[in-house]
């Protein structure tokens, strides 16, 4: 048992070091004096992390970075949770194209849903929503769906959700007693994992904020780019410290995953 | 008027009838088995029973008061599913008080009838665990508590045992007879297996395709079943026809004749059979006998027919082994004649 | 030498043993059943003469031929799983041929033997479904028929019929008994149902924490148990303390009494027992009656104890209600002494 | 039950108008004269259409993007699903972290990912593949890792493989039979949803294209951020040629996804 557990650690270490070698790149590089044709950088320093956050459009982005995500965060499952489980309970056919319709949103580029977006939300249809973060937050929502979907649904297919209602209703509860007491508890989990998965997308997704706001609403991924015509070494500073952002959310989203199993 | 009434209750589905004009009496303090093969509408007549469906027509009093169009959670009826619908997120314990809670009790009296109701069902180690950390048998013993802790007027149990394994499943029907005694619900309880029908019914009412075609108490139904229908469903049966009957008993009816194997006296031919009742003799040859724990059955070779004749599998009792030559008399009193 | 022997059979996972020097027989033709609580020893007994668990030590011999370090493959064994383990992408009719075609048999042999084992299994119907459209019964009976197409040395059952449902469980066994009889091959069949293994069993050997606790013919076992814990592992007894036989009996023993229900004679007072053996007698009042099918198990209290007597559930047969005073007669020759 | 039907499919038809609402705005932009302050564009023309597809550049990144694309959809199922077949017959352990780590390249911006990428592959560890289209394919192992991991896996819960293994063993057959009769065609349906999911994911992602191989091997994607510069008319003619092969591709994955409940 033990031979077998140690083999496993290694081969999870071994795909967790490929997946996180880009990332540990991009972090020792902002850091570096010099770094080119060597394993390692030859120096380190703070001198690019010092000049990043003494611009002021920096702490902006940052700012206009965290609306949106928290915006969408909130919107989306308010949409998004009541749907997957009306589906879920009462309409089986829709429920079965659900899980198609979902993934609609990857397998059709970014670039499309950005333009066709712009194009609904700049007055075409009554909507004038360009340059504001309105844009963005809605824009997310069909990115959103599937990143709430698939894990609530992983939670939901454990559970005979008809019955419990019933029970409940049986013992004498209304169904928001049943809803509220019951069935959020029940799928916490995937909405936290779908909550995070969600954050860290919003904040991270480089072609909508570009492609959408302009420069009316400079967010950070917009200021990214920016940089990536100057220096590349500034980019990788800000890269890590918005790293630690991902790293948090990623960690939640571990924990919650692996608290499956405790219970 | 009984306890229980249901009169003239129709429902269907999709222009499908699940059943028509159906009639049901429980008195207080029974439990009425709905038994019968899947499909034949005995869930679907509970359920209606309980509120969660709604029949087309007809009505349904419990304890004097009509319920039909009262909602599920105003009868008063608790209710134990198949597959438990324990709630995953809370303990033992705060299951059991959910249906308290949602009655308004106080703190501690919810505390004091949870406390007694873990106890009740020997719980007292689980009272903290999950749904998930228990398993099938303690799960079914929640579900009987969280729906008893509300003292219902009616108790409404949908095939509870059938997800479990026999072992388990024999023992809680030990145990769901001894809480009938100790503290005397009534009950309506839907099977498809006939051996839980006649252990745990005052009253078993055996269902088929949307009507009832028997209704009596357990040892009746086994001993004078009313079809072939319902003696091929409850337990087993030697099928005489009418042709075989001429043939070997050189009797002629124009009925088929049933007959329980462990009516069939068996005994080494010239022995003489101990039971005095007059009745035809068979001649034949055991041709393979089986040990069913408390019963021996053997099958016996007469001519074409292979009939089965059961004894108690007691040590003292005469044994006979495959390739005895043995003389069967079936009494005149356990013949029923059928008639399609 | 037997035509199955395994001898000094040991295996153990992570250090702990699973069973140490086991010896097995089992003769050509016969059913073997190993029969045990879960975590017995007997899958993993059972998967070892598959040749899909290398034991530790000891020889496993088929058919006289040492298989103890031959693969699986080429061990000339069947296996039914208890899930089944069909391939999902195959109809029954591919399912079955798979085997044969791995044999390189050319296809018209294999569509020869395929049609001629669908028909032994009754399977017609359902020759073109993919197993997901099966039904569990018919998933078995096509698991069963691919084991059996490749006529094995010696086919393996492990647990074939606990996922399926009471009725189905029981027709299945009649039909294997039947198969049996009919193609005649050598089996070792593991089960946890004690009914299962008497009803299959030429042999049935009772295993607990690794070891074999008795092995003998069904009736044997059941009549003549090696000791309490084979005792109440099959069927159902009344045990009696050394303090209550005292209290009864007015005997002295340091053995507890174990007396099978079904051989206790029940008879109202004074009107003398049927049954010319002596023993000692009990006074009680039956508390209740239920009807296990073809029995009528009475529960009869004396005073603390409350006796179990079974009598068949036969129409003619004297009938004792609730409330009843009776009179009971236990036979010398089936009380069994036991010490733990 | 045919009342609720006609329900279910007016749901669903809402559904996917709200997802395809963008698409077709982009696709009528492509054909229009003029279109500003109306709902529906003012003519119809083929001019943007004749005048991309004699563009040169065109061909040839629809080449590129091909050659990418088809490149990672070979390599990457041959490491990715015996691993994820290895881990759920022999490592539970790792299979259950396996789960979280699949959703890491989600968890990590683009941006970071393609970074990194090209600071390993552009010679700081001995790989030199900047510039050419093997960066890309590498570059998107990791991301499309998942795409096969969670279908392949959702096929694989309802096997016993185990017993499949065991079964077929002792029939008779050597487990590359049982792996290519059996296991193969149970997974197939995860497998082609996997394939078509990498695909448009490989021909749509925008930055990855960009920032990693740079001016020397242009793709689609490059090709529209280089018009983006010029007629926003004419990225509506590309982005909707372009999404006739993303279509075709989701058909395929609605063909394979509905097929399972037919067995």
């Amino acid at each position: 048992m033990r031979e077998r557990n140690r083999l496993d650690w290694a081969f999870i270490c071994l795909v967790a070091a490929f997946q996180l070698l880009p990332i540990l790149a991009v972090a020792l590089n902002a850091f570096a004096t010099d770094w080119a044709g060597t394993v390692l950088p030859e120096g380190y320093t703070l001198d690019h992390v010092r000049s990043i956050t003494s611009d002021p459009r920096f702490l902006q982005s940052i700012y206009n970075s965290l609306l949106v995500s928290v915006g969408s965060l909130i919107l989306t499952p308010l949409i998004v949770v009541p749907a997957v489980l009306i589906a879920h309970c009462y309409f089986p056919i829709l429920d079965r194209w659900m899980a198609i319709l979902v993934i609609l949103p990857f397998a059709v580029p970014g670039i499309v849903l950005a333009l066709g977006l712009l194009r609904i939300y700049s007055g075409n249809y009554g909507i004038v929503l360009t340059g504001t973060p309105w844009v963005l937050i809605f824009g997310y929502m069909p990115v959103a769906a599937p990143l709430y979907y698939v894990p609530i649904k992983n939670n939901l297919r454990t559970l005979r959700l008809t019955e419990l209602f019933e029970a409940g209703r049986l013992l004498g509860a209304s169904d928001f007693a049943i809803f509220t007491k019951i069935v959020v508890p029940c799928i916490k989990q995937g909405l936290i994992i779908g909550l995070v998965m969600n954050f860290t997308l919003a904040v991270s997704d480089f072609v909508y904020a570009n492609l959408l706001v302009g420069g009316h609403f400079p967010t950070l991924q917009i200021f990214m780019g920016v940089l990536n015509g100057g220096s590349g070494r500034k980019l990788s500073v800000l890269i890590t410290t918005y790293f630690v952002v991902i790293f948090a959310s990623t960690a939640i989203v571990v924990w919650a995953a692996s608290r499956r199993d405790d219970k | 008027m009984s306890y229980v009434e249901v009169r003239s209750l129709s429902k269907s589905y999709d222009g499908t009838s699940v059943f028509q004009n159906i009639d049901l009496d429980v008195a207080q303090g029974q439990i009425c088995v709905l038994v019968g093969p899947s499909g034949c509408g005995k869930t679907t007549l509970l359920r209606a029973v309980a509120g969660l469906a709604q029949p087309d027509g007809g009505t349904i009093h419990i304890d004097g008061r009509d319920v039909t169009h009262t909602e599920a959670k105003n009868r008063g009826v608790g209710m134990v599913f198949q597959h438990y619908a324990l709630f995953p997120n809370m303990t033992v314990e705060q299951n059991l008080a959910f249906g308290l809670q949602q009655k308004k009790l106080s703190a501690p009296v919810i505390a004091e009838k949870v406390a007694a109701m873990v106890q009740l069902m020997g719980l007292e180690a689980r009272a903290k665990a999950r749904p998930a950390a228990l398993s099938g048998g303690q799960r079914q013993r929640v579900a009987l508590a969280r729906a008893l802790i509300l003292e219902p007027k009616l108790l409404l149990l949908d095939e509870p045992l059938s997800a479990l394994d026999a072992q388990i499943r024999k023992r809680l029907r030990e145990e769901l007879k001894r809480l009938q005694h100790q503290i005397g619900f009534t009950a309506i309880f839907v099977t498809h297996d006939q051996e839980e029908a006649l252990m745990l019914g005052d009253v078993v009412a055996i269902m088929q395709s949307g009507r009832f075609v028997q209704v009596g108490a357990p040892a009746d139904i086994y001993n004078r079943p009313a079809g072939l229908a319902v003696a091929s469903f409850i337990g087993d049966f030697n099928l005489f026809e009418p042709a075989q009957v001429k043939a070997l008993f050189n009797a002629s009816t124009d009925a088929t004749w049933a007959v329980r194997p462990e009516s069939i006296d068996i005994s080494k031919p010239g022995k003489g059979h101990a039971q005095k009742d007059e009745g035809p003799v068979l001649k034949g040859t055991v041709s393979s006998v089986q040990v069913l724990v408390a019963i021996l059955r053997h099958y016996v070779r007469c001519g074409d027919l292979l009939v089965k004749v059961d004894v108690l599998n007691t040590p003292g009792a005469e044994k006979f082994v495959v390739g005895d030559k043995v003389s069967l008399r079936i009494p005149k009193h356990a013949i029923s004649e059928m008639r399609q």
